[in-house]
């Protein structure tokens, strides 16, 4: 546990998709042996559509320094409308989430279809690029400890991006 | 109302008569006109057949002298000259880099804010049912073919007026005046426009066709709104005799020509007398 | 507390070579738990999978995931595989360190951490997962066959014949649709009529199909398995019980020249009518916008007057009527792309450079069929609308409105080239004497005999074939100049035609988006039906329950409508085959007690799979309002659950305990 | 090798339906049609296409683009090539009435700023003639210009602009970044 500061910092990348598009181009980009950068996790959900915002809050406070939203195209949503209540509410909540102090920046939307494979191997290729710019996300690191009445220390908030916490 | 006016190299030389006529008719239908100070030729076909740059900048010019004169409408009642403002409007106005390329260039900003009119579009502007009210002598007897040629319509997304297969808001204007226009296939077809002097066999072989289904369809006379056209179907008529020993003696006149007819101009006044093919 | 078994697979060298697997299942056998982790060559192999039921048993798991490729591949399988072993399939989460991980990173150190993270996030999940049951609904064994052209007659006859009831719905006075109107069908030749109307009659005889003709679907109400189907009987104003068809009123009718649909306006018919001689039901209607008495309320009434078994009613009125279904066919067609006119969608006017609507004799493919057809409105005799001369010269144009963009729709229309090729054939069979020019950008002609007929017109019918479009059609004294290009000779051609045929782009027929809506079926920015899967799961729709077949679908010529009407009524046989239909239990629910009432939820609802309801306490004794889901509408989206301002609305498989446990794994 | 910038004439996209060819009104007189002089550009094919005399017969009427069914702007490409070729003219294309006219059109506007007409046909003719020799063209329409005179339809003096010198800048603007001042 009492690991020293990496030198590189590597931004944690949470990505809410849904199942019957996004997830299919992530599995396309597999297939194709499309390399991309490990630092995304991938969360699969039937629509964006479901996504409650509170969800994106919540990856900023267990650590996330980027936060990647993707559905289906317009159109092209298997439950014909979730892609867009999505937006929709997105657009709602962007201001919200910016009085709650988190950085709007950090969170993407796109559309990636079950084709997209190459697609979704650029978008998670520039995410991370971007997040590794802008810095760790300190506002928000470790908050979760903090709930559980842990104390924040940096490297509290660091540790949960390095590899050896998981075991 | 008033107008500004870009008359166009041709209206300024051999087609003066259809400055006559487009003046003549709009000052009787309380259109006044006024000339944009210090216009230059518009480039037409040679500029962009050469330069595309300058085929952007020769009518760029005169938007942005128009504009600087405050007219938010021109009338540039030669199609050639409409059209290449109307392309040049498009782009500078879709393109603020160019807009400011083109600033420079043409030692004049702008925003591209003059809307450019062909003459059918005032006399619309003007109301046709205006026309009809002022009509002196209508057009009885007259079976005109109207004639649209190429850059009155095309191309479409550029002119955006009428239906460029099968326009027909000339003849609404001679029904106004009291007209019958004939039904004819040769409304679009091309007269050979720019090649009049270059390569005059296209332009009488094209010239002869159009006369001849005029004809066939019992017009007797055709109606243009284009020098271009009048050129080459009025005073072309000769060579095309020539060429084709068909003697056509079609009368061609300009729209103006006929709408000041009908409001009881004289055809001096409308400069008629000087088309070759004159009966009178 | 859960006991979890993981189990990690290395699908060979797949998973293996980038992520050390062993280093895996051990970092996971550490969290709380987790009783047993292992991992094995081929997880969903035969002896990969024992090893799953075997742990189970030995180490009593109540929950299971599965660390290997994505759950598209195989969640289905080790599902089964618990299933078997005793644990509730829906405790089954598999963690895709193949296609998301070890095929993407070829770092071994990265790439085993991000595998530990999966996993860790779905052991997670699997932690919170509840046991699910599949939702079982009850089916009505009965179905709606919507349009009754040779797809819908195809479909409704199959589930009959099956031993089923169908209820058959046709906007038309009869059936038959635009293959009833068709002269002979490529590539044998046979007569449309002959082989369709045997089957139209079986129809209309059949014990157990319902017919409705003249008459559209206007509400649909339920779910797979029990539709409810508000239908519009437009007003007929004659008894087709106690009419026997014998034509005395149409003889009578003094208003006889209106122009015939079925003839699409080259013949005529009176204002009282059937379509066609071989119509079924072979009983006439009034067109209520053409009949004097009906518009008038007074006057006439000849029909009336000769109608000796008193069939007819002017006061008739449209009646609504509902029919109960399990599953509905979509077979409604297709029309042509009307030329040089407005589209239905607003959308392009084309092609005013053919002339088509200004020239009489410049004519649709279908028009055409009906001067080739025996019992058309010349008895198959090949003349000129607009003098009635025999055509010498008879151009036809393809990819009118098709593969064009600019003016029409980028698609291919797949059935212009055969039934051109079959045209100029026929026209050449009835004019002996006369030409066939054809003028086309590529000939499509796949399929058993399509290519031998196409050369059979070419070859042995004499057409010309011309590679190029056409770019203008004008009359010059009673001839048609048809300017088009022979792009293979390199030269512009223009052509004498004496007629003109146009083979317009297939469009979907009128009202289908409205359709679409009422059904939650999903269409294509053409209004074409879209299939839940354009190869595996071609007849199916997003809608559980409703098939589509035919031209609804995409073009299609007629064996290809017919297959796939037959494979749309298999389908809905598959289902009445059961008691009772099971459905993935993956859908919302609403804590009915903490339920705002607000019905955000209802208004959002794609499948408007949530009704407004009232909360009753067991004696039935009001409590509150409350949104209640339908769980067999559901569709298991989860937009509710997002929206849901109470936070009362959650999707289970998709709790938000699951998700945000998931979330918080990754700490 | 000639690359010319094709991209937004969307040349591309050309499935050579020959849409172009059959409504040209003069295509019959092209050594090679519209849909084939858009096929070499479309392949790369430039110098072929320039070679070819069928854009000197264009009359830029916009029948084609206007009625192509993928939106290629077949006229632009006619313009493009005559641009092209216009940049380093071949003997052949330098005999050509159609560029001869057009340089001696852009000459005249550029010296005056608006056309003058009378000095236009002169020059041109003179162009003519010298590349050519045609003495019969030479007078072709020699008959016409009393007439028109007569008609007052051709001024002598045509009149010119005031700021003229604005004129000669923005060509020379125009045609900075070519080196071919010299053919206008």
């Amino acid at each position: 546990m009492s690991e020293p500061m990496p030198m590189s910092f590597e931004p944690k990348i949470i990505a809410f998709v849904c199942n019957w598009c996004t997830y299919l181009g992530a599995d396309l980009a597999g297939t194709n042996r499309l390399e991309y950068p490990p630092n995304v996790r991938i969360i699969r959900l039937p629509c964006t559509g479901r996504i409650d915002f509170n969800l994106l809050v919540k990856a900023f406070e267990i650590g996330a320094d980027a936060v990647l939203v993707s559905g289906c195209h317009p159109g092209d949503c298997h439950y014909t409308a979730g892609n867009f209540h999505a937006r929709r509410r997105w657009m709602l909540f962007r201001s919200l989430l910016e009085t709650l102090g988190i950085e709007t920046e950090r969170i993407h939307f796109t559309w990636i279809s079950a084709a997209e494979g190459k697609k979704f191997q650029q978008v998670i290729g520039e995410i991370t690029a971007t997040a590794r710019a802008m810095g760790p996300y300190a506002a928000y690191q470790g908050l979760s400890q903090v709930q559980v009445g842990q104390a924040s220390t940096p490297a509290a908030g660091l540790q949960t991006r390095q590899p050896e916490d998981a075991q | 109302m008033e107008l500004g006016y870009y008359p166009g190299c041709a209206l300024h030389g051999t087609s003066n008569d259809y400055e006559d006529s487009v003046r003549a008719c709009l000052d009787a239908l309380g259109v006044g006109l006024k000339e944009v100070n210090d216009w230059i030729c518009c480039g037409a076909t040679a500029a962009h057949s050469i330069n595309h740059k300058l085929s952007i900048a020769l009518p760029a010019r005169n938007l942005a002298l128009a504009e600087r004169e405050g007219f938010g409408e021109i009338l540039a009642p030669c199609p050639m000259c409409s059209m290449e403002l109307l392309k040049a409007s498009d782009l500078v106005k879709s393109d603020a880099a160019l807009r400011q390329e083109m600033g420079r260039i043409v030692e004049l900003d702008f925003e591209g804010r003059t809307s450019v009119l062909n003459l059918i579009q005032v006399f619309q502007k003007v109301g046709l049912d205006t026309i009809k009210a002022a009509v002196k002598s209508p057009l009885e007897g007259l079976k005109a073919a109207c004639y649209y040629g190429c850059l009155l319509t095309r191309p479409p997304e550029t002119l955006r007026f009428d239906d460029c297969e099968r326009p027909s808001s000339m003849e609404a204007v001679i029904a106004a005046l009291g007209g019958t226009a004939v039904e004819w296939n040769y409304k679009t077809e091309c007269c050979g426009a720019g090649m009049t002097l270059a390569n005059t066999d296209i332009v009488l072989d094209l010239s002869h066709k159009i006369l001849t289904n005029a004809a066939a369809h019992g017009a007797n006379c055709v109606v243009v709104a284009c020098p271009m056209c009048h050129v080459n179907l009025d005073m072309k008529q000769a060579d095309i005799e020539r060429r084709t020993a068909v003697r056509h003696g079609m009368t061609i006149y300009y729209l103006s020509d006929l709408v000041g007819r009908a409001l009881g101009l004289s055809d001096h006044t409308l400069g008629i007398d000087r088309h070759f093919v004159y009966g009178g | 507390m859960a006991r979890i078994g993981v189990f990690t697979c290395w699908c060979g060298e797949n998973i293996a070579r980038t992520v050390d697997v062993e280093q895996v299942s051990a970092a996971l056998g550490q969290l709380p738990g987790v009783h047993c982790s292992l991992d094995y060559k081929y997880m969903c192999s035969e002896p990969g999978q024992s090893l799953i039921q075997e742990k189970i048993k030995s180490e009593n798991l109540d929950a299971v995931v599965v660390a290997s490729c994505s759950p598209h591949m195989h969640l289905r399988t080790f599902r089964k595989t618990a299933a078997n072993a005793g644990v509730n399939p829906y405790r089954v989460e598999m963690a895709n360190i193949r296609e998301h991980c070890s095929w993407v990173h070829h770092d071994r150190a990265t790439a085993t951490t991000k595998a530990i993270d999966l996993i860790r996030m779905s052991v997670a999940k699997v932690r919170w997962d509840e046991p699910l049951e599949p939702i079982k609904v009850p089916v009505t064994r009965r179905a709606l066959v919507v349009g009754g052209g040779v797809a819908g007659i195809q479909a409704a006859l199959d589930i009959a014949d099956g031993g089923y009831e169908v209820v058959l719905v046709e906007r038309e006075p009869s059936i038959g649709g635009k293959m009833a109107g068709l002269s002979e069908t490529f590539p044998t030749l046979d007569c449309s009529q002959c082989i369709l109307t045997p089957r139209m009659v079986e129809v209309g005889q059949h014990p157990r199909i319902k017919l409705y003709t003249y008459s559209e679907v206007e509400q649909v109400e339920g779910y797979l398995g029990n539709f409810t189907i508000t239908i519009r009987k437009k007003a007929r104003y004659v008894d087709t019980k106690s009419c026997t068809g014998c034509g005395d009123c149409w003889n009578a009718c003094p208003i006889k020249r209106n122009p015939s649909e079925f003839d699409y306006g080259l013949g005529m018919r009176p204002a009282i009518y059937i379509p066609f001689p071989q119509a079924v039901p072979a009983r006439p209607v009034i067109d209520k916008e053409t009949c004097t008495r009906i518009k008038k309320g007074k006057g006439c009434g000849l029909c009336e007057k000769k109608c000796l078994t008193h069939s007819i009613h002017f006061d008739d009125q449209d009646e609504l009527v509902s029919e109960k279904v399990g599953a509905v066919v979509v077979a409604t067609g297709f029309k042509l792309y009307s030329i040089g006119q407005q589209q239905d969608d607003g959308a392009t006017t084309g092609y005013g450079e053919y002339g088509y609507g200004k020239f009489k004799d410049v004519v649709t493919s279908l028009q055409f069929e009906r001067l080739l057809s025996a019992s058309g409105p010349t008895g198959g005799r090949v003349v000129r609308p607009s003098d009635g001369k025999e055509p010498k010269n008879v151009v036809f144009l393809s990819c009118v409105g098709s593969r064009d963009d600019a003016k029409g729709l980028p698609y291919c229309s797949k059935i212009c080239c055969m039934y051109t090729a079959k045209h100029a054939m026929l026209y050449k069979h009835k004019v002996h004497d006369g030409q066939a020019h054809v003028f086309y950008m590529d000939i499509r002609a796949g399929g058993k005999n399509y290519e031998e007929f196409v050369r059979r017109a070419i070859e042995q019918d004499g057409a010309r074939y011309y590679r190029g479009r056409v770019s203008r059609i004008y009359e010059e004294n009673g001839k048609l100049v048809v300017r088009g290009a022979d792009t293979l000779a390199g030269a512009p051609v223009t052509i004498e035609a004496d007629l003109v045929v146009l083979a317009a782009a297939v469009v979907p027929a009128t009202g289908v988006r409205d359709l679409a809506r009422k059904l939650n079926v999903g269409y294509d920015q053409y209004g074409f039906l879209l299939e839940s899967h354009p190869k595996l799961r071609p007849v199916e729709t997003s809608a559980a329950g409703v098939f589509i077949c035919g031209a609804c679908q995409a073009p299609k010529d007629i064996p290809e409508a017919v297959a796939q009407a037959s494979a749309a009524a298999s389908k809905a046989l598959i289902m009445f085959g059961h008691e009772e239909l099971t459905r993935e239990p993956e859908v919302a629910r609403i804590d009915e007690k903490n339920c705002a009432a607000c019905f955000t939820c209802v208004r959002t609802c794609p499948y408007h799979a949530i009704d407004k309801a009232e909360l009753l306490t067991p004696r039935g004794v009001f409590v509150k309002r409350t949104a209640r889901v339908n769980p067999g509408l559901c569709m298991g989206c989860g937009t509710c659950v997002a929206v849901c301002p109470s936070k009362s609305a959650d999707l289970a498989g998709f709790t938000e305990q699951e998700i945000y446990a998931e979330v918080e794994a990754l700490v | 090798m000639t690359v010319i910038p094709v991209d937004e004439l969307r040349v591309a996209d050309c499935y050579q339906c020959g849409k172009c060819t059959a409504g040209c009104p003069v295509a019959a007189r092209m050594d090679r049609m519209p849909n084939q002089i858009v096929r070499l550009v479309q392949m790369g094919g430039f110098e072929a296409a320039i070679a070819s005399a069928a854009m000197w017969e264009c009359v830029s009427c916009q029948t084609c683009t206007t009625r192509c069914p993928k939106s290629v702007d077949c006229a632009g490409v006619m313009d493009k090539l005559r641009a092209l070729s216009a940049e380093r003219p071949s003997p052949e294309q330098a005999r050509h009435h159609t560029i001869l006219f057009q340089h001696a059109f852009l000459k005249n506007i550029r010296r005056h700023g608006r056309l003058n007409e009378l000095e236009l046909v002169g020059t041109f003719k003179a162009a003519v003639f010298a590349k050519n020799l045609e003495i019969p063209f030479l007078f072709k329409d020699a008959l016409l210009a009393p007439r028109m005179l007569q008609r007052g339809k051709l001024k002598l003096a045509g009149g010119s602009v005031r700021d003229r010198d604005v004129v000669g800048r923005i060509f020379d603007r125009c045609l900075q970044s070519r080196d071919r001042q010299g053919a206008v």
